[in-house]
Protein backbone atom coordinates (compact mmCIF):
# COMPACT_ATOMS: atom_id res chain seq x y z
CA UNK A 1 0.00 0.00 0.00
CA UNK A 2 1.07 3.56 -0.78
CA UNK A 3 0.61 6.36 1.61
CA UNK A 4 1.06 9.83 -0.17
CA UNK A 5 1.52 12.48 3.08
CA UNK A 6 2.12 16.00 2.15
CA UNK A 7 2.05 17.21 5.67
CA UNK A 8 4.64 16.37 8.44
CA UNK A 9 3.09 17.04 11.66
CA UNK A 10 0.08 15.02 12.56
CA UNK A 11 -0.77 13.69 9.40
CA UNK A 12 2.03 12.08 8.96
CA UNK A 13 2.40 10.60 12.43
CA UNK A 14 -1.03 9.34 12.08
CA UNK A 15 0.36 7.60 8.67
CA UNK A 16 3.37 5.94 10.70
CA UNK A 17 0.71 4.79 13.50
CA UNK A 18 -1.19 2.64 10.96
CA UNK A 19 2.08 1.65 8.11
CA UNK A 20 2.91 -1.77 8.41
CA UNK A 21 5.95 -4.15 6.17
CA UNK A 22 5.85 -3.71 2.55
CA UNK A 23 4.06 -0.34 2.82
CA UNK A 24 5.13 2.52 1.13
CA UNK A 25 5.19 6.27 1.93
CA UNK A 26 6.00 9.41 -0.54
CA UNK A 27 6.44 12.42 1.50
CA UNK A 28 5.49 15.47 -1.08
CA UNK A 29 4.95 18.92 -0.09
CA UNK A 30 5.43 20.03 3.10
CA UNK A 31 6.22 16.59 4.26
CA UNK A 32 9.58 16.16 2.58
CA UNK A 33 10.93 18.96 5.63
CA UNK A 34 10.18 15.23 7.76
CA UNK A 35 13.25 14.24 5.70
CA UNK A 36 15.57 16.43 7.29
CA UNK A 37 17.60 14.98 10.48
CA UNK A 38 20.31 17.60 11.18
CA UNK A 39 20.69 19.27 13.73
CA UNK A 40 17.22 17.84 15.00
CA UNK A 41 16.13 14.66 14.17
CA UNK A 42 12.33 14.15 12.86
CA UNK A 43 9.26 12.47 13.68
CA UNK A 44 11.09 9.98 11.41
CA UNK A 45 13.92 9.36 13.56
CA UNK A 46 12.50 5.76 14.45
CA UNK A 47 12.84 3.36 10.97
CA UNK A 48 10.08 1.14 10.53
CA UNK A 49 11.24 -2.29 9.39
CA UNK A 50 10.05 -2.51 6.07
CA UNK A 51 8.58 0.26 5.11
CA UNK A 52 10.32 2.31 1.93
CA UNK A 53 10.47 6.21 2.79
CA UNK A 54 10.45 8.33 -0.19
CA UNK A 55 10.67 12.07 -0.68
CA UNK A 56 9.77 13.98 -4.14
CA UNK A 57 12.57 15.88 -5.13
CA UNK A 58 11.57 18.46 -6.96
CA UNK A 59 9.63 19.63 -3.71
CA UNK A 60 12.98 19.10 -1.79
CA UNK A 61 14.70 21.52 -4.41
CA UNK A 62 11.68 24.07 -4.43
CA UNK A 63 12.71 24.44 -0.70
CA UNK A 64 16.43 24.23 -0.73
CA UNK A 65 16.48 21.02 1.31
CA UNK A 66 19.93 19.56 0.96
CA UNK A 67 19.80 15.71 0.79
CA UNK A 68 22.95 15.74 3.20
CA UNK A 69 21.23 16.93 5.63
CA UNK A 70 18.38 14.07 5.47
CA UNK A 71 18.06 10.97 6.87
CA UNK A 72 20.58 8.36 4.93
CA UNK A 73 17.64 5.81 4.54
CA UNK A 74 15.20 8.12 2.87
CA UNK A 75 15.03 7.69 -1.72
CA UNK A 76 14.56 10.33 -3.74
CA UNK A 77 11.84 10.07 -6.79
CA UNK A 78 10.79 12.64 -9.46
CA UNK A 79 7.59 13.15 -10.72
CA UNK A 80 8.32 9.93 -12.97
CA UNK A 81 9.12 7.99 -10.01
CA UNK A 82 6.19 9.14 -8.30
CA UNK A 83 4.35 8.22 -11.64
CA UNK A 84 5.85 4.41 -10.78
CA UNK A 85 5.53 4.32 -7.35
CA UNK A 86 1.23 4.06 -7.61
CA UNK A 87 1.72 2.17 -10.45
CA UNK A 88 3.90 -0.48 -8.19
CA UNK A 89 1.53 -0.23 -5.23
CA UNK A 90 -2.32 -0.50 -4.53
CA UNK A 91 -4.06 0.61 -2.85
CA UNK A 92 -3.21 4.14 -2.73
CA UNK A 93 -4.11 6.15 0.24
CA UNK A 94 -3.86 10.36 0.25
CA UNK A 95 -3.34 11.33 3.89
CA UNK A 96 -3.98 15.12 3.70
CA UNK B 1 -2.55 2.02 -16.40
CA UNK B 2 -5.65 3.94 -16.27
CA UNK B 3 -6.08 6.94 -13.31
CA UNK B 4 -8.42 9.12 -12.56
CA UNK B 5 -7.41 12.01 -10.13
CA UNK B 6 -9.59 14.02 -7.46
CA UNK B 7 -8.57 17.78 -6.84
CA UNK B 8 -10.10 18.46 -3.52
CA UNK B 9 -8.26 22.01 -2.83
CA UNK B 10 -8.56 25.12 -4.08
CA UNK B 11 -6.09 26.35 -6.71
CA UNK B 12 -3.04 29.16 -5.48
CA UNK B 13 -3.73 28.72 -1.48
CA UNK B 14 -2.19 24.97 -1.64
CA UNK B 15 -0.05 22.96 -3.77
CA UNK B 16 -2.28 20.61 -4.32
CA UNK B 17 -3.68 21.35 -7.82
CA UNK B 18 0.31 22.12 -8.89
CA UNK B 19 1.36 18.68 -7.54
CA UNK B 20 -1.86 16.86 -9.63
CA UNK B 21 -0.94 19.10 -12.84
CA UNK B 22 2.91 17.58 -12.72
CA UNK B 23 1.85 14.23 -11.62
CA UNK B 24 -0.52 14.38 -14.89
CA UNK B 25 1.98 15.28 -17.19
CA UNK B 26 4.54 12.81 -15.64
CA UNK B 27 1.67 10.02 -16.29
CA UNK B 28 1.03 10.74 -20.11
CA UNK B 29 4.44 11.25 -20.72
CA UNK B 30 4.66 7.70 -19.73
CA UNK B 31 1.77 6.56 -21.70
CA UNK B 32 -0.87 5.89 -19.22
CA UNK B 33 -4.34 7.06 -19.65
CA UNK B 34 -5.68 10.13 -17.46
CA UNK B 35 -9.41 9.08 -17.84
CA UNK B 36 -11.36 12.11 -15.66
CA UNK B 37 -10.33 14.65 -13.18
CA UNK B 38 -13.09 15.07 -10.61
CA UNK B 39 -13.02 18.62 -8.55
CA UNK B 40 -14.57 18.00 -5.49
CA UNK B 41 -14.89 20.78 -2.35
CA UNK B 42 -12.64 23.48 -2.32
CA UNK B 43 -11.40 22.13 -5.65
CA UNK B 44 -13.94 23.52 -7.99
CA UNK B 45 -12.22 26.81 -7.46
CA UNK B 46 -10.27 25.38 -10.06
CA UNK B 47 -12.42 25.83 -12.92
CA UNK B 48 -13.38 29.67 -12.52
CA UNK B 49 -12.96 31.19 -16.00
CA UNK B 50 -12.79 34.59 -14.34
CA UNK B 51 -9.81 33.50 -12.16
CA UNK B 52 -6.74 36.01 -13.39
CA UNK B 53 -3.68 35.31 -11.47
CA UNK B 54 -1.07 37.78 -11.96
CA UNK B 55 0.69 38.01 -15.27
CA UNK B 56 4.25 36.54 -14.29
CA UNK B 57 2.64 33.54 -12.48
CA UNK B 58 1.73 30.16 -13.52
CA UNK B 59 -2.20 29.65 -14.79
CA UNK B 60 -3.69 26.99 -13.07
CA UNK B 61 -7.30 27.14 -14.59
CA UNK B 62 -5.70 27.81 -18.07
CA UNK B 63 -3.83 24.84 -17.44
CA UNK B 64 -6.61 22.52 -16.86
CA UNK B 65 -7.85 23.69 -20.10
CA UNK B 66 -4.97 22.74 -21.92
CA UNK B 67 -4.78 19.38 -20.81
CA UNK B 68 -8.42 18.65 -21.88
CA UNK B 69 -7.69 20.19 -25.32
CA UNK B 70 -4.18 18.23 -25.84
CA UNK B 71 -5.03 14.63 -23.77
CA UNK B 72 -8.63 14.48 -24.02
CA UNK B 73 -8.91 14.63 -20.01
CA UNK B 74 -12.21 14.68 -19.02
CA UNK B 75 -12.17 17.57 -16.60
CA UNK B 76 -15.57 17.40 -13.99
CA UNK B 77 -17.26 19.69 -11.85
CA UNK B 78 -19.01 18.34 -8.93
CA UNK B 79 -22.43 19.93 -9.15
CA UNK B 80 -23.16 19.96 -5.28
CA UNK B 81 -19.47 21.85 -4.65
CA UNK B 82 -20.03 24.27 -7.01
CA UNK B 83 -23.67 25.50 -5.73
CA UNK B 84 -22.66 25.36 -2.68
CA UNK B 85 -19.83 27.92 -3.38
CA UNK B 86 -21.23 29.89 -5.54
CA UNK B 87 -19.49 29.04 -8.62
CA UNK B 88 -22.99 28.19 -10.23
CA UNK B 89 -25.02 31.39 -11.05
CA UNK B 90 -28.28 30.92 -11.14
CA UNK B 91 -29.64 32.09 -14.23
CA UNK B 92 -27.35 29.49 -15.61
CA UNK B 93 -29.36 27.11 -14.30
CA UNK B 94 -28.35 23.47 -14.42
CA UNK B 95 -27.44 21.55 -17.67
CA UNK B 96 -25.74 18.61 -16.26
CA UNK B 97 -23.15 17.64 -19.11
CA UNK B 98 -23.17 20.90 -20.43
CA UNK B 99 -20.31 23.49 -20.38
CA UNK B 100 -21.18 26.08 -17.86
CA UNK B 101 -20.08 30.05 -18.79
CA UNK B 102 -19.05 30.77 -15.67
CA UNK B 103 -16.50 27.66 -16.21
CA UNK B 104 -13.18 27.92 -17.91
CA UNK B 105 -13.01 26.04 -21.66
CA UNK B 106 -13.10 22.20 -21.32
CA UNK B 107 -14.96 22.09 -17.72
CA UNK B 108 -18.07 20.72 -17.62
CA UNK B 109 -20.42 20.17 -14.76
CA UNK B 110 -22.06 17.01 -13.36
CA UNK B 111 -22.61 14.76 -10.04
CA UNK B 112 -20.80 12.18 -8.07
CA UNK B 113 -21.85 9.32 -10.49
CA UNK B 114 -19.50 10.64 -12.48
CA UNK B 115 -16.37 10.44 -9.79
CA UNK B 116 -17.74 6.90 -8.94
CA UNK B 117 -17.71 6.00 -12.87
CA UNK B 118 -14.08 7.44 -12.96
CA UNK B 119 -13.10 5.50 -9.94
CA UNK B 120 -14.60 1.97 -11.67
CA UNK B 121 -13.33 2.27 -14.49
CA UNK B 122 -9.87 3.32 -13.40
CA UNK B 123 -7.08 1.26 -12.05
CA UNK B 124 -5.76 4.07 -10.00
CA UNK B 125 -7.73 6.72 -8.20
CA UNK B 126 -5.62 9.39 -6.82
CA UNK B 127 -6.58 12.39 -4.51
CA UNK B 128 -4.87 15.72 -4.52
CA UNK B 129 -6.14 17.69 -1.35
CA UNK B 130 -5.53 20.67 1.10
CA UNK C 1 -17.44 -5.34 -8.11
CA UNK C 2 -14.49 -3.12 -6.36
CA UNK C 3 -13.94 -2.72 -2.83
CA UNK C 4 -13.88 0.57 -1.72
CA UNK C 5 -12.50 1.68 1.96
CA UNK C 6 -13.15 5.22 3.22
CA UNK C 7 -11.55 6.46 5.90
CA UNK C 8 -12.74 9.14 8.19
CA UNK C 9 -10.10 9.94 10.92
CA UNK C 10 -10.89 12.93 11.75
CA UNK C 11 -14.18 15.04 13.38
CA UNK C 12 -17.20 14.77 10.81
CA UNK C 13 -17.97 18.35 12.60
CA UNK C 14 -16.68 21.78 11.76
CA UNK C 15 -16.31 21.41 8.01
CA UNK C 16 -18.77 20.01 5.09
CA UNK C 17 -15.58 18.12 4.02
CA UNK C 18 -17.46 15.54 6.28
CA UNK C 19 -20.54 15.59 4.63
CA UNK C 20 -19.42 15.28 1.45
CA UNK C 21 -17.60 12.90 2.07
CA UNK C 22 -20.54 10.65 3.41
CA UNK C 23 -21.73 11.50 0.42
CA UNK C 24 -19.56 9.46 -1.49
CA UNK C 25 -19.47 6.88 0.57
CA UNK C 26 -23.64 6.46 -0.37
CA UNK C 27 -22.73 7.19 -3.93
CA UNK C 28 -20.05 4.72 -4.40
CA UNK C 29 -22.96 2.14 -2.14
CA UNK C 30 -25.33 3.08 -4.84
CA UNK C 31 -23.15 2.27 -7.57
CA UNK C 32 -23.07 -1.20 -6.51
CA UNK C 33 -19.88 -1.77 -5.43
CA UNK C 34 -18.23 -2.87 -1.91
CA UNK C 35 -17.99 -0.31 0.75
CA UNK C 36 -16.35 -0.14 3.66
CA UNK C 37 -16.80 2.29 6.21
CA UNK C 38 -13.18 2.63 8.38
CA UNK C 39 -13.29 4.80 11.79
CA UNK C 40 -9.52 5.52 12.92
CA UNK C 41 -7.92 7.81 15.29
CA UNK C 42 -9.96 10.96 16.47
CA UNK C 43 -12.44 10.14 13.80
CA UNK C 44 -13.53 7.26 16.10
CA UNK C 45 -15.08 10.61 17.89
CA UNK C 46 -17.72 11.09 15.34
CA UNK C 47 -19.47 8.45 15.77
CA UNK C 48 -20.22 9.30 19.81
CA UNK C 49 -24.31 9.71 20.51
CA UNK C 50 -25.53 12.97 21.51
CA UNK C 51 -23.55 15.13 19.15
CA UNK C 52 -25.81 18.81 19.07
CA UNK C 53 -24.19 20.61 16.23
CA UNK C 54 -27.77 22.02 15.81
CA UNK C 55 -26.58 24.75 18.51
CA UNK C 56 -23.94 25.83 15.87
CA UNK C 57 -26.31 25.55 13.23
CA UNK C 58 -24.06 23.19 11.83
CA UNK C 59 -26.30 20.61 10.07
CA UNK C 60 -25.97 17.33 12.23
CA UNK C 61 -25.20 14.39 10.03
CA UNK C 62 -24.50 11.50 12.22
CA UNK C 63 -28.21 10.49 11.72
CA UNK C 64 -27.75 9.48 8.30
CA UNK C 65 -25.22 6.98 9.81
CA UNK C 66 -28.14 5.17 10.35
CA UNK C 67 -29.40 4.77 6.70
CA UNK C 68 -25.76 3.11 5.70
CA UNK C 69 -27.77 -0.16 5.87
CA UNK C 70 -30.56 1.02 3.19
CA UNK C 71 -27.84 1.35 0.67
CA UNK C 72 -26.48 -1.97 1.66
CA UNK C 73 -23.43 -0.57 3.98
CA UNK C 74 -23.29 -2.89 6.25
CA UNK C 75 -19.23 -3.17 6.89
CA UNK C 76 -18.39 0.01 9.44
CA UNK C 77 -15.70 -0.73 10.70
CA UNK C 78 -13.47 0.99 14.01
CA UNK C 79 -10.43 0.91 15.04
CA UNK C 80 -10.02 -0.61 18.98
CA UNK C 81 -6.43 0.75 19.64
CA UNK C 82 -8.62 4.36 18.47
CA UNK C 83 -11.07 3.29 20.87
CA UNK C 84 -9.11 2.68 23.92
CA UNK C 85 -6.98 5.73 23.21
CA UNK C 86 -10.05 7.96 23.42
CA UNK C 87 -11.91 5.79 26.20
CA UNK C 88 -14.44 5.35 23.94
CA UNK C 89 -16.70 2.08 24.33
CA UNK C 90 -19.67 1.02 21.60
CA UNK C 91 -22.27 1.40 23.88
CA UNK C 92 -21.37 4.69 23.02
CA UNK C 93 -21.40 5.23 19.70
CA UNK C 94 -24.41 5.92 17.44
CA UNK C 95 -24.46 2.75 15.42
CA UNK C 96 -23.56 -0.89 15.68
CA UNK C 97 -19.98 -1.47 14.54
CA UNK C 98 -17.49 -4.05 13.80
CA UNK C 99 -14.39 -2.99 16.10
CA UNK C 100 -11.06 -4.83 14.67
CA UNK C 101 -7.33 -4.14 15.75
CA UNK C 102 -5.11 -2.07 13.55
CA UNK C 103 -3.40 -5.29 12.35
CA UNK C 104 -6.85 -6.65 11.34
CA UNK C 105 -7.99 -3.72 9.15
CA UNK C 106 -4.73 -3.34 7.86
CA UNK C 107 -4.98 -6.80 6.41
CA UNK C 108 -8.63 -6.29 4.61
CA UNK C 109 -7.45 -3.05 3.79
CA UNK C 110 -4.63 -4.27 1.38
CA UNK C 111 -6.86 -5.91 -0.53
CA UNK C 112 -9.22 -3.22 -1.30
CA UNK C 113 -9.01 -1.52 -4.89
CA UNK C 114 -9.35 1.99 -3.88
CA UNK C 115 -8.82 4.13 -0.73
CA UNK C 116 -10.54 7.45 0.13
CA UNK C 117 -9.51 9.76 2.78
CA UNK C 118 -10.35 13.23 3.18
CA UNK D 1 -53.71 29.95 1.43
CA UNK D 2 -50.39 29.44 -0.96
CA UNK D 3 -49.72 33.33 -0.26
CA UNK D 4 -49.59 33.39 3.22
CA UNK D 5 -46.30 30.97 3.15
CA UNK D 6 -42.43 31.67 2.83
CA UNK D 7 -40.95 29.54 -0.54
CA UNK D 8 -37.68 30.16 -2.08
CA UNK D 9 -37.01 30.93 -5.87
CA UNK D 10 -37.74 27.55 -6.74
CA UNK D 11 -41.62 27.68 -4.81
CA UNK D 12 -39.95 25.52 -1.75
CA UNK D 13 -40.97 26.28 1.22
CA UNK D 14 -38.57 27.94 3.90
CA UNK D 15 -40.04 27.20 6.54
CA UNK D 16 -41.40 23.54 7.25
CA UNK D 17 -43.24 24.70 10.13
CA UNK D 18 -45.79 25.82 7.83
CA UNK D 19 -46.61 22.47 6.27
CA UNK D 20 -49.29 20.59 6.12
CA UNK D 21 -51.53 18.02 3.87
CA UNK D 22 -53.19 20.91 2.56
CA UNK D 23 -50.71 22.97 1.67
CA UNK D 24 -48.94 20.10 0.00
CA UNK D 25 -52.15 19.46 -2.23
CA UNK D 26 -52.20 23.54 -2.67
CA UNK D 27 -48.42 23.15 -4.22
CA UNK D 28 -49.31 20.46 -5.98
CA UNK D 29 -52.57 22.01 -7.48
CA UNK D 30 -50.53 24.97 -8.68
CA UNK D 31 -48.10 22.53 -10.43
CA UNK D 32 -51.42 21.27 -11.99
CA UNK D 33 -51.19 17.44 -9.93
CA UNK D 34 -53.83 16.16 -8.56
CA UNK D 35 -52.03 14.12 -5.22
CA UNK D 36 -53.30 10.41 -4.60
CA UNK D 37 -52.56 8.04 -2.22
CA UNK D 38 -49.52 6.91 -4.66
CA UNK D 39 -48.32 10.23 -4.58
CA UNK D 40 -48.81 10.33 -0.55
CA UNK D 41 -46.97 7.31 -0.63
CA UNK D 42 -43.78 8.93 -1.69
CA UNK D 43 -43.99 12.08 0.01
CA UNK D 44 -44.93 10.32 3.62
CA UNK D 45 -42.03 8.60 2.29
CA UNK D 46 -39.71 11.14 2.06
CA UNK D 47 -40.81 13.51 5.07
CA UNK D 48 -40.40 10.09 7.37
CA UNK D 49 -36.66 9.55 5.87
CA UNK D 50 -35.54 12.95 6.31
CA UNK D 51 -37.26 13.09 9.81
CA UNK D 52 -35.07 10.13 10.52
CA UNK D 53 -31.94 10.84 8.79
CA UNK D 54 -32.01 15.04 8.56
CA UNK D 55 -30.57 13.78 5.19
CA UNK D 56 -31.60 14.66 1.18
CA UNK D 57 -30.99 11.52 -1.10
CA UNK D 58 -30.04 12.41 -4.70
CA UNK D 59 -31.68 10.95 -7.53
CA UNK D 60 -29.72 7.46 -7.59
CA UNK D 61 -30.42 7.06 -3.76
CA UNK D 62 -33.71 8.08 -3.60
CA UNK D 63 -34.94 5.01 -6.08
CA UNK D 64 -32.99 2.90 -3.59
CA UNK D 65 -34.16 3.93 -0.72
CA UNK D 66 -37.84 3.45 -1.78
CA UNK D 67 -36.85 0.31 -3.28
CA UNK D 68 -35.56 -1.05 0.14
CA UNK D 69 -39.07 0.24 2.15
CA UNK D 70 -41.59 0.14 -0.69
CA UNK D 71 -40.58 -2.74 -3.18
CA UNK D 72 -38.69 -2.98 -6.45
CA UNK D 73 -41.57 -1.62 -8.38
CA UNK D 74 -41.87 1.62 -6.93
CA UNK D 75 -38.57 2.58 -6.36
CA UNK D 76 -38.15 1.98 -10.24
CA UNK D 77 -37.85 5.50 -12.27
CA UNK D 78 -40.60 4.33 -14.89
CA UNK D 79 -43.51 4.31 -12.08
CA UNK D 80 -41.97 7.33 -10.03
CA UNK D 81 -42.09 9.75 -13.19
CA UNK D 82 -45.42 8.32 -14.07
CA UNK D 83 -45.98 10.01 -10.44
CA UNK D 84 -44.17 12.88 -10.67
CA UNK D 85 -43.31 13.82 -15.01
CA UNK D 86 -41.15 16.91 -13.81
CA UNK D 87 -39.05 15.29 -11.48
CA UNK D 88 -39.59 12.78 -8.74
CA UNK D 89 -36.96 13.58 -6.34
CA UNK D 90 -37.62 17.56 -7.13
CA UNK D 91 -41.40 17.42 -6.54
CA UNK D 92 -41.36 14.45 -4.22
CA UNK D 93 -39.48 16.90 -1.83
CA UNK D 94 -41.21 19.90 -2.92
CA UNK D 95 -44.74 18.91 -1.54
CA UNK D 96 -43.05 17.41 1.44
CA UNK D 97 -42.27 20.89 2.65
CA UNK D 98 -38.66 20.13 2.36
CA UNK D 99 -35.76 21.80 0.97
CA UNK D 100 -34.88 22.00 -3.25
CA UNK D 101 -32.29 18.82 -3.37
CA UNK D 102 -28.76 20.38 -4.26
CA UNK D 103 -28.45 19.17 -7.65
CA UNK D 104 -32.55 19.64 -8.33
CA UNK D 105 -31.91 23.23 -9.51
Amino acid sequence: MLYIVNKKGDVLRNCLDTVSTDDVILLIESAVYAAVNKPQPSVLSERISGVAIYALLPDMRARGIDVARCYEYIQYVDYAGFVDLVEQNNPVRSCC
Amino acid sequence: MKISIQINASPYQYQAADTAWHFIQAAIAKGHKVYRIFFYHDGVYNAYRDSRPPGDERDIVKRWSGLQLEHDVDLVVCVSSAQRRGLLEQSVALKVGGYEQALSDGFRIAGLGLLMEAVIESDRHITFGA
Amino acid sequence: MKTLFFIINKSLQGNVCGQEFLDMALMAAAFDQKVVLLFEGEGVNALVKNQCPDGLQLKNIVPVLNALPIYDINDVLVEEESMTMWGLVEEELEISVHALSRRAIKDQLNLADHVFSF
Amino acid sequence: MLQQLERDEYGFLRNRQQWNKAVAEALASEDGLALTVSHWEIIDFMRAYYDEFNHQPNARLFGQAIKKKLGAEKGASIYLYQLFPDGPLKYANKYAGLPIPPSCI
